[in-house]
């Protein structure tokens, strides 16, 4: 009972703020709803006792990615009248096609296809089986090269992104700081005998 | 009780969620990619969901995979609007047409 | 080098700002607590103006003007008429406070004492019109604190 | 579980709950009075004495005088925002401390085993930390963004930036602790290092020690790296800001800090054991508190004691000193670990190996 | 009992670290912090290794994996050592060696400007030799080895400003690459067909293995699986130890410091497959085939590089084609069967051979970086203390007993003469014949060396005459350590360490090494039955040959000077034969170099210009090609819009597909 209710909260609440990200006039307010959705969806992954994954999609997504969002929209300054124009024009087409593909997809999950030979519930594992320690298993073994490839992949995100956006300016001056700090009397006074 | 169809309907809601948003927003690059993000979200849930109940943790480790090239696409896809806003003042899709064949 | 290299990582500088700071922690503390405490004022201090009189009772004031011209915030306003015996004396002695700077020169420019700055500085009013004082007031003023402004004047005399 | 079971778990949490954060907030009221007597003291003054005896009351009444003030909106702000942004940087400091281990208590012998004293005890509760943690930015950002004012908004970019950056290396500070104690669950990393000042993690760790206290520092946005609120900026991102959530962020910040330093003490400096264990007949909780009074002191002694960074110089420290750092003493930490005959060194900090 | 972990980890980790340390920071530590920090390094990994020899002489032992190096699926490699009493020989063998040259160098590259650079590549060295010589799997074998090649690069070319330098690594970068090729494809091959690639393992399944009879069809042939291996990895040995026809690179290495010649390219690198060899003895024993080929190749480095040293005028080169010919000894006696001979040689030739680099070194400083030996005689009175030692390097190398070189050498000829090769018998005849020649040209030309350097005529120029003096005392310490070294080593391995042992087992090495009775030549030696008395070299044949060889080059060096410009004339073709080394390089210019450029020429012209430009370009591939890839690229519209309707159409037919299906 406390199960199903605490799935449809957190159910019912990602799909309200799934809909908020689609519909919002400001796109502020957009990126506010995908932060709900990801703590609502972080909720979900911890009813189904993926409590690693639940805080990296928090650390990742709310703590880092979304900010990177929202940076970007403070930062540009963006028309916003003008980029809803045209919005509803194309929402009957979008929602029969959304209407569609949802009964598609509900009829297929229940069809039985992915049902079968599951079992009807899966046991909960409890505290007693850390979670993190078996992906951390898992992940530093099996899934190692794979692991590995996702380590240079955002290596080559982070240098791309710099590489982007980087503007060197010419006229900035820097300071080398540790040679100011390490100077020595020494080295910028000279005693003359006059 | 909540069963695996359960959870697979949520994720396909908010998979139909972000298609129809690519189809609305047909001009602002940022609701796109938010779009998307949604998109793997829901495909996260099914992964984590029947890691669940096929009591396997691959599918968690997926998830995990998808977190790295979702977050690396924020990364780039946002470097890439900031430096075409650089240059056009916008950053509305129908202006990013010079890759056009 | 070693010396260097201990000195920057375990942060030498910082920890001698912080015990620095530390020991003046314990230092003995040199607030004055005000309304119940007060710090001795020097002889010199300009605080509220006054107008003195001779020991006669006649107002020293002879509206010579000179603190009017002399005043850089222009806030003596002096008018004279000659009186019925004779001498010249002001009708109207005013000080706006609140253009008053304290300077002082007022008092160095008056030739017979006349316009002093007392050591009364909690005057504080409610309402800025309070602040507007007129020669009364500032006659009051010099009959309240003349013993203070004499005993003053006398402290100082020897350096003027 | 019974309706009636049910009520008694949700009072008990209730209780704990309110316990918890009724105790920050007054804590908090009493940091702001103990920051301004501390710092009037270094300063040679004696600090705010008046109101009540020694001036205990002065926070009660600050705190008045910030209720009946008058909440100002401007009116280009986006108002929604412009009231949910103190709400969303004080929750994240609220519900960082549900997992905080306060000590362990067997309640005088009432239960066989010590129960650890926390809200929730939870297996992943570093990165829980971590996680919330990394929220706060949200109200700062939405503060700068939703006053629709210049000064505000360039408080809450620095804010972010620096939030992020410095984010980063106390992140790596924190996988160091976790190679050592095996664990991410706080209590658990409190129970390594059991056994005296020798155990602790300050010793193997002490330069993650540093850069985690300085990086908390930074992540509070305290001095000497308080450049989002600086007087150039007119106090950043909370120019527009008055009355009751002018005191929310204060409340937020101040709420931080606390965090910080108890999670230093549970991290570093052995949590809730004694320095020698002789001393272990004082309840832990105490030595928790009184070292994280401690390090709360310390943030203020910092506060009368360093001039304020330059930004760049402050971005410098993060990125090219911290983080490099932190690496490096990761790959010793994993050299120490895995190394045959230094792991016999390194064991002695790592009792569950 | 086993040995401490630590003490083990240390030896290869110190020279690391202080190669790291001194490499990125030698700017700051400056040159004399920069040598005392390698230097002291070595110095303790030296003593740590003896420390372990000692152990191991009791009987200690030591294997074990410390960590996963790499893993992917069932391919694990892990990073672990093995210490046995190979092992152990050569750690102490590479560590002391290295020690002496790290000495050595701090007076011989005073002043250069690479100072600091030259301490972290040779420290550097030391840990990936002993990496090799440690590890205890295949892969980090191939690792040591392939860093080490790494180190000799880098030192060969260590002068870079010098074109000759920068070519000359190139060189033996690139041959030595061809035998990487084959070592790795031979590393594969053990993983393919054990499936593992550690050798307690690997040499564990060997005998099953064989019994198996795994056959390998390779371009036609059928050969059996283990001597495919066994070849595969003896081509590494080749390239990395100057084999024929892969010796190249060897003589062209000596462009770099002499330190680095004697240390790298004389005393340990170049003997890495020496050493492979006989770690490999448990595959090799299976495979006669691959025996022989060793033994053939061994036979025809040591004869045909002696022959070329005979007339080779620079000093170096003179002692580079003697490694390359020593080298053949070695592998001669691996190839018979005898491997501990051939490591027993590859120590005292460590000593000699290093001894003699270091005292060619000792030379070259003191006439202005002079080599050719034509511009030197005389030399004797001016450097006693490099006489002396270089003296005895060369009766060591010429093999005169009691130096160190005799009992070694003595021990690999006796070995090939008893050997005796079921299939391949004329291998063996050819090589006791190669053997023993090159006996005589050994003496022969070392001495011719020796007395062109030290006496016969005074021909060094003038200018340089008034610089003549001692090296220092850094430079002069290590060459007599060295020289007590080339001295006892000898007599210390015959018997205190008792290498020459017919039965492998119970003499020195043990089980380190494996032979199968039957090719045990040192047991059919001893059932010939002469005992080892101390006279017994009067009735070999090296020893009257060495004698014969110093004779005669005392007969046309010290008395009749005239003789040998005559005896060039006379033999002219010959003369011009050898001194341009057999026309090797002119060889591989011919059978590589140009068709390789006439090839790439004519893909060039004729390919590329000729026929993909001017025929397909205008032919009509490429333009059907735009043709259609316009009509194609009208798809690509840019538009998100309909990227992400393709999208859902696809999610669509995917989705019914499955509907259907249930």
């Amino acid at each position: 009972m406390l199960e199903t209710a605490f799935f449809n909260l957190f159910a019912g609440l990602s799909i309200l703020s799934g809909m908020g990200v689609v519909l919002a006039r400001n796109t502020m307010h957009s990126v506010m709803f995908l932060i709900f959705c990801f703590f609502n969806a972080a909720g979900l992954f911890f009813m189904l006792d993926a409590e690693f994954i639940g805080i990296i999609m928090i650390l990742i997504y709310v703590g880092a990615v979304m900010v990177l969002f929202m940076f970007v929209v403070m930062m540009l300054e963006v028309n916003q009248a003008r980029l809803r124009e045209g919005f509803l024009q194309y929402l009957p087409l979008g929602g029969m096609i959304a209407i569609i593909l949802i009964i598609e997809f509900v009829a297929a999950a229940q069809s039985g296809v992915f049902t079968e030979g599951i079992k009807a519930t899966a046991v909960h594992l409890g505290q007693q089986v850390n979670n993190t320690a078996e992906i951390g298993q898992v992940l530093y073994t099996r899934y190692l090269l794979g692991f590995e490839i996702a380590a240079v992949i955002l290596l080559v995100a982070l240098v791309g992104a710099i590489v982007l956006t980087l503007r060197a300016r010419k006229d900035a001056k820097y300071q080398n700081i540790s040679a100011q700090v390490h100077v020595r009397k020494e080295d910028r006074l000279r005693k003359v005998r006059m | 009780m909540i069963g695996l169809s359960d959870y697979l309907i949520v994720a396909a809601a908010l998979f139909s969620l972000g298609v129809i948003g690519l189809f609305l927003n047909r001009k602002n690059v940022i609701t796109i990619l938010m779009c998307i993000e949604l998109m793997l979200l829901a495909v996260n849930i099914n992964f984590v969901a029947f890691s669940h109940y096929l009591n396997d943790l691959g599918g968690q480790i997926f998830v995990f995979f998808v977190l790295t090239v979702a977050a690396s696409e924020v990364a780039v896809g946002l470097a890439i609007l900031v430096a075409f806003y650089r240059t056009r003042r916008s950053i509305e899709v129908e202006d990013i047409n010079t890759l056009q064949g | 080098m070693l010396k260097r290299a201990f000195k920057t990582w375990f942060l030498w500088e910082l920890l001698v700002g912080l015990s620095l700071t530390g020991r003046y922690l314990f230092r003995k503390k040199i607030t004055v607590e005000y309304p119940e405490e007060k710090t001795p004022l020097s002889p010199r201090f300009r605080g509220l103006h006054a107008l003195r009189r001779y020991e006669s009772g006649e107002e020293r004031c002879i509206a010579c003007k000179l603190c009017e011209v002399v005043c850089p915030a222009l806030a003596i306003i002096i008018e004279s008429e000659e009186r019925e015996d004779g001498s010249r004396r002001t009708t109207r002695y005013d000080i706006d406070f609140t253009k008053c700077i304290y300077c002082g020169l007022c008092q160095e420019a008056c030739p017979v004492d006349a316009i002093v700055e007392t050591q009364e500085f909690e005057y504080a009013t409610e309402t800025r019109e309070a602040l507007y004082y007129t020669k009364d007031m500032l006659l009051a003023n010099g009959d309240r604190y003349e013993k203070q402004i004499a005993a003053n004047l006398a402290a100082d005399a020897r350096y003027s | 579980m019974t309706g009636l079971d049910m009520a008694i778990t949700a009072g008990i949490w209730t209780l704990e709950i309110l316990a918890i954060a009724v105790t920050v907030a007054l804590s908090v009221a009493y940091i702001t009075y103990a920051e301004r007597r501390v710092i009037g003291w270094i300063q040679v003054r004696k600090g705010c004495n008046r109101v009540g005896p020694a001036g205990l009351l002065q926070p009660l009444a600050d705190g008045l005088k910030l209720v009946l003030k008058e909440t100002i909106i401007p009116t280009a702000a986006n108002k929604f925002l412009f009231i949910a942004a103190p709400v969303m940087s004080l929750t994240p400091a609220l519900i960082a401390f549900a997992v905080v281990p306060f000590g362990e208590t067997s309640l005088f012998g009432l239960w066989e085993t010590p129960h650890v004293m926390a809200i929730a005890h939870l297996n992943v509760g570093l990165l829980y930390i971590m996680a919330i943690s990394s929220l706060s930015i949200y109200g700062i950002l939405m503060a700068g963004w939703a006053s629709n004012s210049k000064y505000p908004f360039i408080g809450a970019i620095r804010s972010t930036c620096q939030m992020i950056s410095y984010e980063i290396s106390m992140g790596f500070g924190l996988v160091t602790v976790m190679m050592l104690a095996g664990s991410l669950n706080l209590a658990d990393i409190v129970h390594a290092q059991a056994g005296g000042i020798a155990h602790w993690y300050m010793i193997p760790l002490f330069p993650m020690l540093l850069v985690y206290f300085i990086s908390g520092c930074a992540e509070t946005a305290r001095t000497p790296f308080d450049l989002v609120e600086t007087e150039e900026l007119v106090s950043g991102y909370y120019t527009e800001y008055s009355g009751m959530w002018f005191a929310t962020f204060s409340l937020a910040e101040y709420g931080a800090m606390i965090l910080i330093s108890l999670m230093t003490s549970i991290l570093f400096l052995g949590g809730w054991y004694a320095p020698v264990p002789a001393l272990d007949f004082i309840p832990g909780t105490f030595w928790l508190l009184a070292k994280t009074a401690f390090l709360i002191f310390v943030f203020i002694w910092f506060r009368a004691t360093f001039p304020r960074y330059r930004y760049d110089q402050m971005m410098r420290l993060g990125w090219k000193v911290f983080l490099p750092w932190t690496l490096a003493w990761i790959a010793v930490v994993g050299i120490f670990i895995y190394t045959p005959g230094l792991d016999s060194i390194i064991n002695f900090w790592m009792p569950w190996r | 009992m086993t040995l401490n972990t630590t003490e083990l980890l240390a030896i290869p980790a110190l020279p690391l670290i202080a190669s790291l340390v001194v490499g990125m920071f030698g700017w700051a530590l400056k040159e004399k912090l920069s040598h005392t920090i390698t230097s002291a390094s070595v110095i303790v990994s030296a003593l740590l290794s003896a420390h372990i020899f000692m152990q191991v002489l009791d009987g200690a032992s030591f294997y074990g994996n410390f960590w996963t190096w790499m893993l992917s699926d069932s391919f694990v490699v892990p990073v672990g050592m093995m210490i046995d009493r190979l092992t152990a020989i050569m750690m102490l063998t590479v560590t002391v060696v290295s020690a002496c040259v790290h000495i050595y160098t701090i007076g011989y590259m005073h002043g250069d400007p690479g100072y600091t650079r030259f301490f972290s590549y040779i420290s550097g060295f030391t840990f990936s030799m002993l990496v090799l010589v440690m590890g205890n799997n295949f892969f980090t074998l191939f690792f040591g080895w392939e860093a080490v090649g790494l180190v000799s690069y880098l030192l060969i070319g260590f002068w870079f400003k010098r074109e000759s330098a920068n070519y000359a690594a190139l060189k033996a970068f690139i041959v030595n690459r061809v035998g990487d090729f084959g070592f790795a494809v031979g590393i594969l091959a053990i993983w393919y067909y054990f499936g593992t690639i550690d050798y307690r393992e690997v040499f564990a399944q060997v005998e099953t293995f064989v019994a198996r009879g795994d056959v390998l069809h390779f371009m036609g042939w059928e050969i059996s699986a283990i001597t495919f291996i066994c070849l595969a990895l003896f081509v590494g040995a080749m390239g990395k130890s100057g084999q024929v026809p892969l010796h190249v690179w060897l003589p062209d290495s000596m462009e770099g410091p002499t330190p680095i010649s004697a240390l790298i390219h004389a005393a340990t690198m170049v003997t890495a497959g020496v050493f492979m060899v006989a770690r490999c003895s448990p595959m090799f024993e299976f495979s006669e085939t691959a025996l022989a080929a060793v033994v053939l190749v061994g036979a025809i480095t040591a004869w045909m590089c002696a022959t070329i040293g005979l007339v080779q005028n620079d000093i170096k080169r003179v002692i580079a084609y003697s490694t390359c010919s020593q080298l053949g000894y070695m592998f001669v006696a691996c190839g018979v069967s005898a491997y501990s001979a051939g490591i027993f040689h590859l120590m005292t030739h460590a000593y000699f051979k290093a001894l003699l680099f270091l005292a060619a070194g000792s030379v070259i400083h003191a006439v202005m970086a002079e080599q050719d030996i034509r511009r030197m005689g005389q030399l004797r009175k001016y450097m006693p203390v490099t006489w002396v030692t270089m003296l005895i390097a060369a009766l060591a190398l010429s093999g005169v007993p009691p130096f160190a070189g005799f009992w070694s050498k003595d021990l690999i000829i006796e070995a090939t003469m008893a050997r005796e090769f079921t299939e391949y018998g004329w291998v063996g005849t050819f090589g006791s014949f190669a053997v023993l020649t090159a006996v005589f040209m050994t003496a022969f030309y070392t001495f011719r060396m020796f007395f062109l350097t030290f006496h016969n005529s005074d021909r060094v120029p003038a200018e340089t005459k008034s610089h003549l003096h001692e090296s220092p005392k850094v430079i002069t310490v290590p060459l007599v350590l060295l020289a007590i070294g080339a001295l006892g080593s000898g007599i210390w391995g015959v018997m205190v360490l008792d290498i020459a042992n017919p039965e492998i087992a119970a003499g020195y090495f043990g089980d380190a090494i494996f032979v199968l009775d039957a090719h045990n030549p040192l047991m059919a030696l001893a059932e010939e039955s002469h005992d080892h008395a101390w006279y017994h070299f009067l009735f070999t044949a090296p020893f009257w040959l060495a004698i014969g060889g110093i004779g005669l080059a005392t007969l046309m060096y010290l008395r009749e000077t005239a003789m040998p410009a005559r005896m060039a004339e006379a033999f002219r073709p010959l003369y011009t034969f050898l001194l341009h080394k057999w026309y090797w390089d002119e060889l591989y210019e011919r059978i590589f170099l140009r068709p390789a450029q006439c090839l790439g020429n004519w893909l060039w012209q004729k390919g590329d210009l000729a026929m993909i430009d001017r025929g397909v370009i205008h032919g009509g591939i490429v333009d059907s090609i735009r043709a259609g890839a316009a009509r194609m690229r009208d798809m690509q519209t840019g538009m998100v819009f309909h990227y992400a309707f393709a999208m859902v159409i696809g999610v669509f037919g995917f989705l019914t597909y499955l509907l259907l299906k249930a």
